[in-house]
């Protein structure tokens, strides 16, 4: 089955994204990637810490074959966003961005004018858009038009492990959206991944709920599993749910007069 | 001279941004540097010259979500 | 890993019981016990209809590798289910029965009163007897000492695919019995299933779903995957929910003074 | 003679369960028979007389959840 | 509007049945009687402590016109709970009888067998039986049968404010039951109790959410409220939910050419 | 008890606002208002169809104690909402203006930059403006900056009865805001009103749930009781929920030896 | 003279707004006039002429949620 | 003389029900008291003999949900 996913000028086979954030140690995160088999991860610019001494970078553990995708995380406003891309793009990060602009600083929600403005920018600067969101249909349909690549609805708080908390919305934006949607934030167990994937949504992000499990590799090969049920489930075109009963054994008197 | 380094002021004499690194002490790879609001390749480091009052971000890529 | 499921003598390395109801046609249950990797299925007993013709039987569909799991279906009393399980076993089905014994035929709920007293007259006769029940946790300690092999509580009414309704009692039950715990009936999605398995239930049965999809094969494929999935989130010990958000990117102030 | 064949009282003629399967033109293949409510192998189904009033039940297995 | 809930002999116009447990002082139960305005009050009875010297007893805050309804918490079998019920009536509280049999210490769930034994001794001794069980059709039914003058499923478990987590059943109840039902325990919040009510549920009764408030007096007219908001409502036919929006002002273009 | 509920410079005892959309006849809405107690009313703005004949204002239906709340409803921009309030008050309806930005044609959601846009001029107007929104904090902080007299965040589509789709968001803006916190849109049983309540919202607006009930004006009462009900437990502070059961009797053995 | 009644062109011959009205046959209680993007308060109708080319919209409270 | 009284063995001289209470200093008012099974009403406490053997339960209502 050829069921593909394309961002941009890009193609993946796999519908999980993944991040380098929150784990214990660098070097599980090629493990990860491999049991996972996700083809993009997001990475964070910052400034050098020269106190921090020399570890070695979170890139020398991303494998070529994966598709970096850098966030604006820091980022307040538009143009602070746009500074961060236009940074990660010349040092050789690639096309895709991850635009990410919070100003609510207790739950780390995104804010959609300020990342609409920033997508309008880079969608034509070139770059490949991927803008984090509240679920919103008004500024989905704005976001498409402005040109961004995809859309990315929380599902819940970053990091809260709350899983689908916006899912009315998110159906919505499934229903109507002309770009792929991509669930991202909030996501902590594979059976709300899967839901994600059997309403439709075309990918999911999962960060913090794979770098801090116990076994952050075999959580990884968990979350894609799960990511393929849902989608194959998507594709199966299951029954919808009934109100009643129905019997899955015949239903006829048996040895009775 | 005095120049604006990753958002506070220092006191540097290196000539070049090659320099500047070497004394700073930081690990050149994966490192990104902006140079008054301009990205230098690695590859011109050694002949972008350091002067009073620049304003330079070194920055590298670190986990994030 | 070795991580194997236990039911009686048998050990089983797929946590996906699937049913062979209501397949449009008995073609599709080679195929989908293929791509599902599931290693134990239901079946039912009834009266033969002469005037049905002679289609071939549902048995030659099943690979002796699958172990067969009759159930009492039709059984209203503990009489009657344990004249169908003799019936079976006799007939050559081996030591398994599922008991299902419904009066209620609006829900298709069953009783469990009826239920305990079947399970106490076949579990001495030899028989591995998994009851399917109403989540009850006295009634589910009860079954332990009679000597079932499982406990099957219902997520749903059967063949409703409204999922884990009886999330909450099903959790207890998995938190307090010495049984394994095999969620049944109403299962309608993966990722309701790869729930079921977060939680800790050791298996799920999943007939329905599967056999009324679009797409049966792939469904069960789907199922299979999310089971997986759920188990090895359960092993790899995720976190649990915050409220609040948690940055999965730095929160250092960036490019700003 | 009468016999109670599946529920419903039934006439028939056939001096053992093989000639009744034969009579009634089923398949034998998988085919589950009680005789006075004991289960009797396909290898006995032949050696097993039908006498009036028995009690006698054809059966197999179906598609169930 | 003479809308009355009739139990046995007797004829309310409250359907908010209370309880006396976990009260930080007995004298806040008067004044909660007379907020809330409901007309009947469990009661437990126990061994007297000798030691606990002589404090006034709990019947003493009860007015005569709230029918008082003993319940025998602390049986673990049917004949404990019937011996309970004979001292209660004896001691002069009526024909009134909460039946309460848990065999379940750590969750406090009832034992729908052991509950339904006792039902069927108790009614025919003249009771009015009220029995306290988990939510299951079958066990309703014959508790039916058995002469109970009508059911109490419970919502979650005793004390754990955690509402309707048995919703699903809870509605079958109510939708097949030809007795009154009374939603009892786990319900913690007037919105769960108003939500019982527009399910149709006939009563519900609340203890733990009302004694442990910082002002029982105040949550019990809450309560009251709520009770009375989700008759009404059920009452008034409100109109089901929509999968789309439906416009509540006109959607004539405005001042728009 | 003095718990008033103040918007702009007006107080109210009563916090469910109400509406005048979709009742079967202008008269059910006087008795309404009697039996509901609602203090304040939306109303729409629209061109006169000179074919309709003569029916009688809906203000006419209007007593002079409740207050008026016009609503810009059919604005699918700033400017449109601008013009109609500024029309509303010079037609002498007072200060108060719901403001209701309206792109999304299919789901009925507001347009929240749209919605600050307007609330921006409205304010500095001395409009007292009352912004219907997608539950945002970041914008619902932006609304507070802009001069908005209140917020009132949707629990889920106009006229869809769903109910608190948006629950954690909701919550969220309460426990963030410093203006008073609405909910409107969606409420559509007594019970999701009392919920809202509950979490610490100020008020809520209700119209299709009560204009389309079979009885709207039992409806009104149900759902004003439901709304006191849950701010009475706000107020008196119950306990939250509990993993665990907690007796309500006590649990001394009893009658044992 | 034309005019721009709700949106559409119009003819009329009322000389001011209260004419209008009338000739309309539209119930005046209730009724909010916007001329040429004012509200005319309904004391002034019938001293506000109507012109060739005016836009004026008759408007009304509807039930509305 | 022994009795049990409430569970436990006890030991006591009270000749009847109500002596026994007076002995045990409990309030009377609410007190239901089971002797050998049999609940006695509060005017016949004086005229029930305690005999060795007894088994006698002292009970009163408290809160309970």
């Amino acid at each position: 089955m050829e069921d593909m996913l394309t961002l941009g000028q890009k193609t993946f086979s796999s519908r999980l994204l993944t991040g380098t954030g929150k784990f214990s140690s660098k070097s599980l995160i090629g493990p990860m990637l491999e049991a996972s088999r996700s083809e993009m991860i997001t990475v964070a610019l910052r400034r050098v810490d020269p106190t921090a001494g020399n570890e070695d970078s979170i890139l020398a553990h991303i494998p070529d074959s994966v598709t970096l995708l850098p966030n604006t995380s820091g980022a307040r406003t538009a143009n602070e966003a746009v500074r961060i891309a236009r940074i990660a793009r010349e040092a050789g990060c690639g096309e895709f961005i991850k635009i990410e602009v919070i100003s609510d600083m207790q739950f780390l929600l995104p804010d959609n004018h300020e990342t609409l403005k920033a997508t309008e920018v880079l969608a034509k600067e070139g770059f490949t858009v991927l803008p984090y969101m509240m679920p919103d249909i008004t500024v989905s349909r704005q976001l498409h038009d402005a040109g961004a690549a995809a859309v990315m609805p929380l599902g819940s708080p970053i990091g809260s492990n709350r899983g689908l908390e916006m899912r009315a919305m998110i159906r919505r934006i499934i229903d109507t959206s002309r770009l792929p949607v991509i669930v991202d934030a909030g996501i902590g167990k594979p059976s709300q991944a899967a839901e994600a994937m059997e309403m439709g949504a075309d990918a999911v992000l999962v960060n913090t709920a794979i770098a801090t499990a116990q076994d952050p590799v075999m959580a990884g090969e968990a979350f894609a599993m799960a990511v393929e049920a849902g989608r194959m489930a998507f594709l199966a075109e299951l029954a919808g749910q009934h109100h009643a009963a129905r019997a899955s054994s015949p239903l006829t008197g048996f040895l009775r007069e | 001279m005095k120049i604006t380094l990753n958002g506070s002021v220092a006191e540097t004499d290196s000539p070049d941004l090659a320099a500047l690194v070497t004394a700073k002490g930081i690990d050149p790879c994966a490192l990104v540097i902006e140079h008054n609001s301009r990205v230098i390749k690695q590859e011109h480091w050694g002949t972008t010259p350091v002067r009073e009052g620049d304003v330079i971000e070194l920055l590298n890529f670190v986990g994030g979500g």
